[in-house]
């Protein structure tokens, strides 16, 4: 028992409460927002150093043991992500206050946002297939509001084509959740992984694996990512940036459980599948990325292709492929942010997000420019910048299995995310400056912050790898073992 | 940390206070004299080295990184490495000597140049010294980037972006594909050190992957080392700032991949395909670039292509050379051991007359303020030193004595000579080519060494062409072209000093497993009347004839289609990757909701039925399944038939009352099937949601007729009813496909455990009260969520009244 | 111009009440019976929209002076803090604790914190079946 | 005893679901709205009231039960059933749902004719179809 | 016998819930389809009253109460919309 | 039962697929809705149909039908509705902002 896991949950949940309650006070709206992330995020890094001296941390909820009530479970794997979160959320939260207008605040944005992360942490941190369905729709709801968030033309049309596909999405959620039910009579994922290695996964269990695989595909974007590029391109800045960093990575998370923890058997099916949609993924965010002259078109196909490069480390489901996928998401998630924020920032100050009108902003805006910079090289895996050692252990990984296509396509997609990326560096920050700093949309005052954090982070992730390699090489390592799962969820 | 790391990072940690520096000292003093102590330092302490080496020893260090992933910064230093550091940090010193005169402190951003300039400088030297394969491809990409900041400097011009794009996208591609076989290295000798994998080299010759990683690798070196096909990207670099092309895109970072080449002789040579990429690939480019320079009219892309010829030539040597690997330690051993060596040597000469002739060029368009060809001439009386110095660094580029370039050269011809008469890996056939296309392409260069010095320096002086008024450049300027000129000229006549101390040890550290002995690689000037002089000779009379007589023939050049070149090929291909890139990408991206649905019902269907069928085949399993009774029936010819309602109206008030029905009859079902609670709240849910739907009607429009074209219907029809029917089947093999008891049983005991007695309240309070809890979050974020909604649009009513 | 609705409304005054009584009625018996907070606070949800049919909004709002938004909030409020009790008693969060005790006027009575936690969810629900269809009836 | 409190809960809900029966086939045979209206709001409250009260009857006698719920049940529909019958006359009459040739005579034509704004113009009742085409 | 009875009075109500759906589904007007669907409403009450019986269950007591009210309510908001166009009504 | 529940199943997927795939706002909604219904029914067969007494303690019958299924329809129903409520307005809101409810018309165009 371990009441800290639920607090990365309860605290937003709680403090959102209680910011629908004030909704006009802006600066208790800030301060208490700002707060309860931080203190999650504190808890987290608590929480974190407990796993690694006493192995993976669980809490039954309401004190009836697993299977029969729900089972929170933190283990390394999750808990990263969740701090991660935490991170990133916070960062967001800073660029918000100065970016999201007075309007949208006084407009229950915090509470959203807190409901956001209630519904992103919960998810990492279940240990139940139905209460994982039920965060979904909690974030799920949350990310629905916050992207129609204006209310302009453009977001309520995205946002309908995003709602309909999730709603599909939910649906064939229930419909796995019912035929898994129907077979194996659990809902606990570490009584699930047991009985289905007990009983044997056979062909329908195969069938519903991929039924799981296609629900959490669309959350993913892994393949069926129609509804991101929109969906992602409309909202304001510190929102497209919590969207790229966060909503993916939940599905990716619920694909690595659920291939880790309950349908590992079939490696040979599921995961060669899995594999050949990492594969095309790749292949359609690097033609998307390299495809437009659009600020945040690049952007988004870029969150495609590592969506996809993520995944292909699980597809090796060696040591070496799955660090380089925890060590990629981590990284992923910050960076992702980062450059959405000066995506964002680019558009504030030139208000267009057509390239082909943006340029020579780095005479202005030096620090913008070189973080974006930074911010690329790490994307595509430079060293040290924190890409690096998740690409090279992903490719590691796909090689060692001799998926040697997987890996060559995901070094290549990399080339592909350096050209979107150093094409959007120059246009917009090199070449003649054609804007005065009078002409400029808006000014960039308060924002550099929480992209500098990010920076900062970002960078300690990489040069600092060896501060979070043990955390790391455990969570691999639980991921590798459903057993201490299964040991620590059932005893 | 070893002393030794400070200085590696040295440039990095100076790259850190340049800013400053720039920021407050620049109005007085120069900032690159600062910097200028960087090198130096550098330089002065790797000659510490030298005795060290040359007595055969070698030194490691670790600083650790990631020590728990094996991933530290191990450093190795042996003739190999310190000669490119010598070279790195001595051409570096002469480089930011020069760069203090050449760009002015006031209009220039110095501290970015220099800070570029270090952070190349430090990835170039950690790139030599590592022996941790990961970590020598970080500092690979360093690099490039660094290369492309520097392409890039001139921001604002539009080929300055274009070189260093095209330089970044070549040089990276070939990084990746190094990576990946650089991890194939890994995977197949289970270490990361270098050295390691050369001690272990048995395991990767006789594996699976070789051919992969060696052809993987050699992509990342040609791509680096401007090789064909790769080379497109070097003349686009000279946009750069001269001293940069200067140092990296003559002396150093080109120099890379010929480094990469013969750090990793020792694992892949002895292979055929490694002498003939390396061998092949070098000599191919040696001729390309001698035959492209030739009809260029900027300098400095004369002596670019020059580089890439030049690079094609060691490239050649060393593949040349890796046949000594093949043979051994026996007379032919030694024999092409003595082509890596002169690789070595010409390395190392190359940098020294083509640093002198950028540094050359760059004076002359300093002055003149213009590079081309056709402008210039006669400037030998106005710049007598350059000229002198020019003069130099071009005959020791043609070969000619008493110059550097004269003794490599010679080794290259008896090392292309030699090749002919190895009669191994089907050079039997076609060795002779060799020494047949070095002699042309050094017919070639030699043409066009001369045109450098003598179309620029001598014939008429033409003022009137030139904007600016000439003069000799300022002393500063010259100090650094002189020292290497001087260089150039000192190891003519002392070649032997160089070789003990540094290039013999070099050369151990390339052919480890061969016993190197001093006196096989004596250099001298002079070595009796042998073919190869009489190669130089013919060389040298041909190419006056042919300089003789250039305009009568340089305009063949001009026939040449541009649709047929690298470069063509490269923009056709860059900017169809994008068009066909948006293409296929607007194609199935149609922000058509139905087209995304279609397409994820699609894969729904494909994937689940493909897989059932496959892996499960039709089995179904009735016979737990509960009996069926009349009133059942009922209610489901009531929700079938209330459902084709719903699709066929046109009618929305009949839409609703029919939704309405079959939210009865499911809460029907419920009650038969023993569940009042969901009764209950499916009728309540029902009757809010039907509310709702009323209510939002006075703002939605009616329902038109279901219109559309048949074929949309029919994919519509197929799609949906694929999806029944595969929704159907899994459930029919789930529900007979029982294999474990349900966990229900253990809320049975809920009046014991919980204190109720409704079973399913107790679940929702007590044993699942955490799915309650979120769910009332859902419905609060909803609730909330419409509120916002509706606020929103109401305040944006307000405002354009208000506009209004 | 308004019809009036005079059947409508003296109906609706009386049916009202035997909604609410029969709303805390399932409310209350939740836990032993069918029904409980959800149904408990949507039926008394269904009830206040009654109220709106049958009169206008101005009018039902005079009467009933709620934020939805807040009670919304303060139900989840409650949920959770019931789930804190257990934390704060050293157990796991939302332990539920039941017992049986004597009380003066109801003899012995089950208490359990479980309906603290229903209340909470009634109220929710409550607060955002209403603000749902008021927001949408205000919107024009 | 059990025979009896069988066999009386049996005839009330026959009785009841013959009534509702028949209830039914008014709704389907009768020729207009508010004719409709008549049978199924008078005869399906009849037809529920016996059902209900049969089982009512039943639980009271085989267990000694005796429910509020179902009395309150029996007395909501009905105090409803009427409201909603006029309610959705009133409803159909003011959208000028066709009448049955056999009426006699509509004594609410002269009322709406003095207030003409009680009675809408704008049919919902048959929603017009609007044919879109692309 | 008595099972029978039940049975049969079962399959009545099941045949004027269906009748009952004829007029839903035919109409022709709104007001027809509400009046059905209030209609299947007070059977289903009906049906389950017997359901009660013969499964001798009183769970589904609070049901029936239920689904009189919910079907009255959802009676008057249908007739609103039809009537009005506007389920709730606001002063100004 | 269950077959034919499966049946029912299929058809109302299908119906609320066809229904999801046309162009009018309202219709995809209504076709949202269906496929929740078939949802619950596909829960609550999941858990086997009509094995037991309603799952209350009180009556003194022993064997009860699997009421976890019903907890978690329970659930999904209340989302269910809390979705389908956001969707409803988020539609008339998009019908009032961009003036069409047709979401071929909606697919959005590079720079507006």
């Amino acid at each position: 028992m371990n009441n800290l896991l639920i607090m990365p949950v309860i605290i937003p949940l709680i403090v959102g409460m209680v910011l629908i309650i004030f909704p006009k006070n802006i600066i208790l709206q800030r301060a208490l927002s700002l707060f309860a992330i931080a203190a999650s995020g504190l808890i987290t890094l608590n929480i974190m150093n407990q796993i690694l001296d006493d192995g993976i941390q669980t809490l039954q909820l309401g004190g009836w043991e697993a299977p029969f009530g729900i089972s929170f479970v933190g283990d390394m794997f999750s808990v990263l992500l969740v701090l991660t979160t935490c991170i990133v959320a916070f960062c967001c939260l800073i660029y918000a206050f100065r970016s999201i207008g007075e309007k949208n605040e006084k407009l229950y944005f915090y509470p959203l946002f807190l409901f956001l992360i209630v519904g992103v942490n919960g998810s990492f941190l279940t240990g139940d297939l139905f209460n994982l369905y039920v965060f979904f729709e909690v974030f799920l709801l949350a990310s629905y509001v916050l992207i129609s968030l204006g209310g302009g033309k453009k977001q309520l049309r995205e946002s309908l084509k995003y709602v309909f596909t999730n709603i599909v999405s939910s649906a064939f959620f229930l419909f796995g959740v019912a035929y898994l039910y129907s077979i194996t009579g659990t809902l606990n994922l570490a009584h699930l992984s047991s009985r289905i290695a007990e009983a044997g996964q056979d062909g329908l269990i195969t069938t519903v694996a991929l039924l799981f695989l296609i629900v959490f595909s669309l959350k993913a974007g892994l393949l069926l990512f129609f509804w991101l590029p929109g969906s992602y391109s409309v909202p304001p800045t510190a929102i497209a940036a919590i969207f790229a960093a966060l909503l993916t990575k939940v599905g990716i998370y619920a694909i690595f459980r659920m291939f880790t923890l309950i349908f590992y058997h079939e490696p040979q099916v599921t995961h060669l599948i899995i594999g050949i949609l990492a594969a095309v993924t790749m292949i359609l965010g690097a033609l998307g990325a390299a495809g437009f002259m659009d600020v945040r078109k690049i952007l988004t196909y870029n969150v495609i292709i590592s969506v996809g490069f993520i995944v292909a480390g699980l597809v090796s489901m060696t040591e070496a492929g799955l660090m380089g996928s925890i060590y990629y998401l981590i990284h992923d998630m910050i960076i992702k942010a980062l450059v959405f924020l000066i995506g964002g920032t680019i558009i504030l100050l030139t208000g267009t997000s057509n390239l082909r009108e943006i340029s020579g902003l780095i005479r202005r805006h030096p620090a913008l420019g070189w973080m974006f910079f930074i911010g690329a090289l790490s994307m595509v895996g430079i060293p040290p910048l924190s890409g690096f050692l998740g690409k090279v252990f992903i490719t590691q990984g796909t090689f060692e299995i001799g998926y040697f296509w997987l890996g060559g396509i995901g070094l290549l997609a990399s080339l592909f995310i350096l050209f979107s990326m150093i094409k959007l560096f120059m246009n917009a920050f090199w070449g003649e400056t054609i804007l005065t700093e009078e002409e400029e949309k808006g000014s960039t005052k308060g924002l550099i912050f929480p992209i500098a954090l990010l920076l900062i982070f970002s960078l300690a992730l990489g040069l600092g790898a060896e501060g979070i390699q043990v955390y790391v090489a455990e969570a691999a390592e639980q991921l590798l073992n459903p057993s201490l799962y299964i040991d620590a969820v059932l005893k | 940390m070893n002393s030794f790391y400070i200085i590696l990072f040295l440039p990095f940690l100076f790259a850190i206070i340049v800013p400053f520096l720039f920021k407050y000292i620049n109005k007085r003093i120069h900032t690159g004299w600062f910097v200028l102590f960087v090198p130096l330092t550098i330089f002065l302490y790797l000659l510490q080295y030298i005795p060290i080496v040359a007595k055969g020893d070698t030194r490691e260090y670790i600083l650790p990184w990631i020590p728990s992933l094996n991933i530290n910064i191990t450093t190795y230093i042996d003739g190999l490495g310190l000669l490119f550091g010598l070279l790195i940090s001595g051409v570096g010193t002469l480089v930011i000597l020069y760069s203090i005169y050449y760009l002015s402190k006031e209009r220039e951003e110095l501290h970015n140049f220099y800070i570029y300039l270090l952070m190349f400088m430090g990835a170039m030297l950690g790139l030599v010294f590592s022996d941790h394969i990961l970590i020598l491809y970080g500092f690979w990409e360093l690099t490039s980037i660094s290369s492309f900041l520097l392409i890039g400097y001139w921001f604002e011009r539009k080929n300055s972006r274009y070189g260093a794009l095209k330089s970044l996208l070549i040089t990276v591609f070939g990084g990746l594909a190094m990576l990946a076989g650089f991890i194939m290295l890994i995977l197949m000798a289970e270490t990361y050190s270098i050295r390691e994998m050369i001690a272990n080299v048995g395991e990767i010759t006789n594996h699976s992957l070789f051919i992969t990683a060696l052809v993987l690798v050699l992509l990342g070196a040609f791509t680096k080392s401007a090789q064909f096909p790769f080379s497109i990207w070097l003349p686009d670099a000279m946009e750069a700032p001269t001293p940069v092309s200067a140092y990296l895109h003559s002396a150093t970072m080109v120099k890379a991949g010929i480094y990469l080449v013969a750090r990793l002789t020792p694992i892949f040579a002895g292979s055929a395909s490694w002498f003939w990429l390396v061998a092949g690939v070098g000599i191919v480019t040696l001729f390309y670039g001698s035959f492209n320079a030739i009809r260029q009219t900027d300098l400095k892309a004369l002596l670019a292509f020059s580089t890439i010829s030049q690079l094609g030539l060691v490239m050649s040597l060393l593949g040349i050379g890796s046949l000594a690997v093949y043979f051994g330690q026996s007379e032919n051993g030694i024999l092409f051991s003595a082509a890596t060596f002169a690789a070595i040597f010409h390395l190392f000469n190359h940098s020294t007359f083509k640093g002198s002739l950028f540094m050359v060029v760059g004076i002359v368009d300093h002055e003149t303020g213009t590079r081309d060809i056709r402008r210039l001439g006669g400037l030998m009386h106005v710049m007598p030193i350059t000229f002198t110095i020019a003069v130099i660094g071009a005959f020791s580029m043609a070969g000619l004595p008493p110059f550097n370039g004269f003794l490599s050269k010679e080794m290259f011809f008896a090392g292309v000579n030699d090749v002919a008469n190895a009669g191994v890996f089907g050079l039997e056939q076609f060795g002779l080519l060799f020494p047949i296309i070095a002699w042309v392409a050094s017919v070639f260069t030699f043409v066009y060494c001369m045109i450098l010095v003598f179309k620029t320096f001598t014939g008429k002086f033409r003022p009137e062409k030139l904007t600016r008024k000439v003069h000799e450049a300022p002393f500063g300027m010259l100090v650094s072209p002189i020292i290497l000129g001087l260089i150039v000229v000192l190891v003519f006549f002392f070649p032997n000093v160089l070789g003990e101390y540094i290039l013999i040890p070099a050369l151990a550290a390339v052919l480890p497993m061969m016993q190197i002995n001093a006196s096989d690689f004596h250099i001298s000037a002079w070595h009796g009347v042998n073919l190869e002089l009489w190669m130089t000779i013919g060389v040298v009379v041909v190419g006056i004839l042919l300089y003789k007589t250039l305009k009568g023939w340089v305009k063949l050049f001009n026939n040449y289609p541009y649709r047929l070149t690298l470069n063509h090929f490269y923009d056709q291909s860059l900017a169809g990757t994008e068009q066909f890139s948006q293409n296929v990408t607007n194609r199935y991206m149609t922000g058509s909701l139905r087209q995304y649905l279609v397409y994820i019902f699609a894969f729904f269907v494909l994937l689940l039925m493909g897989s059932f069928i496959t892996l499960y085949g039709f089995q179904f399993d009735f016979s737990k399944f509960a009996p069926i009774e009349l009133f059942d029936i009922a209610i489901v010819i009531g929700i079938v038939l209330a459902a084709f309602v719903v699709l066929f109206t046109s009618h929305r008030i009949t839409a609703i009352v029919t939704l309405g029905a079959i939210g009865y009859f499911v809460s029907m079902f419920f009650v038969l099937f023993q569940a009042p609670d969901l009764g209950l709240t499916q009728f309540v849910v029902e009757t809010v949601t039907t509310v709702l739907f009323l209510l939002c009607f006075y703002h939605l429009p009616k329902l038109k007729k279901n219109i559309g074209k048949i074929s949309f219907k029919l994919t519509n029809l197929i799609i949906s009813l694929a999806m029944g029917a595969t929704v159907t089947i899994l459930a029919l093999a789930a529900f007979g496909h029982k294999v474990f008891e349900p966990i229900s049983y253990f809320f049975e005991k809920s009046y014991e455990l919980a204190g109720a007695k409704n079973i399913v309240n107790a679940i929702l309070v007590d044993f699942r009260g955490f799915d309650t809890m979120l769910e009332i979050s859902v419905l609060a974020i909803a609730g909330l969520g419409v509120y916002v909604l509706i606020r929103q649009g109401s305040r944006r009513r307000e405002q354009s009244n208000e506009t209004k | 111009m308004k019809p009036n609705d005079v059947i409508l409304q003296s109906v609706t005054k009386v049916a009202v009440v035997i909604i609410f009584t029969f709303s805390v009625y399932l409310f209350m018996n939740g836990h032993h019976n069918p029904g409980g907070g959800f149904i408990g606070g949507l039926s008394t949800a269904a009830a206040i929209v009654l109220l709106y049919l049958a009169f206008d909004i101005e009018k039902v709002r005079e009467n009933i002076r709620i934020d939805f938004k807040k009670l919304t909030a303060i139900g989840v409020l409650l949920a959770v803090c019931t789930g804190l009790g257990g934390v704060v008693f050293g157990k796991e969060f939302l332990t539920q604790a039941f017992g049986y005790f004597e009380l003066p006027v109801f003899g012995e009575t089950e208490l359990t914190s479980a309906l603290i936690f229903d209340t909470g969810v009634a109220l929710a629900v409550i607060g955002t079946a209403v603000n749902i269809i008021l927001s949408i009836s205000e919107d024009r | 005893m059990n025979g009896i409190t069988e066999i009386i809960t049996a005839i009330f809900i026959l009785i009841g679901s013959v009534i509702s029966l028949l209830a039914a086939v008014g709704l389907v045979r009768l020729p207009d709205v508010y004719t409709r209206s008549h049978a199924a709001s008078k005869s399906s409250t009849l037809g529920v009231l016996c059902v209900l009260t049969g089982t009512l009857l039943f639980f009271l006698m085989s267990d000694g039960y005796f429910s509020i719920r179902l009395i309150l049940g029996i007395f909501f529909v009905f105090l409803t059933a009427p409201v909603a019958a006029h309610v959705i006359c009133r409803a159909a009459y003011r959208n000028n749902a066709p009448v049955a040739d056999t009426m006699v005579e509509d004594e609410l034509k002269e009322y709406y004719e003095l207030h003409p704004d009680y009675k809408k113009k704008s049919v919902v009742v048959e929603e017009t179809t609007v044919q879109v085409e692309d | 016998m008595f099972k029978t009875v039940l049975f049969i009075s079962l399959c009545l109500l099941a045949l004027t819930i269906l009748l009952n759906l004829y007029r839903v589904v035919k109409g022709p007007t709104s007001a027809d389809r509400i009046q059905a669907l209030d209609s299947v409403g007070i059977n289903l009450i009906a049906s389950i009253g017997i359901f009660s019986v013969l499964f001798h269950t009183r769970a589904f007591f609070d049901l029936m109460l239920l689904i009189g009210i919910l079907s009255f309510i959802g009676t008057i908001a249908f007739a609103r919309f039809i009537e009005r166009s506007v389920v709730i009504e606001r002063d100004n | 039962m269950e077959f034919v529940i499966a049946i029912v199943i299929g058809i109302l997927v299908t119906i609320g697929t066809y229904l999801l795939l046309s162009r009018q706002l309202l219709r995809i909604v209504l076709g949202s809705s269906l496929i929740s219904h078939s949802v619950n029914l596909l829960i609550i067969t999941s858990g086997g149909l009509k094995t037991g007494n309603a799952p209350l303690l009180g009556e003194g019958k022993v064997g009860f039908t699997d009421a976890l299924p019903q907890a978690l329809i329970l659930t999904a129903i209340v989302i269910n509705f809390a979705v389908t409520a956001f969707v409803l307005v988020l539609s008339y809101r998009s019908f009032k902002v961009n003036g069409t409810d047709d979401m071929e018309k909606l697919r959005g165009n590079e720079y507006e």
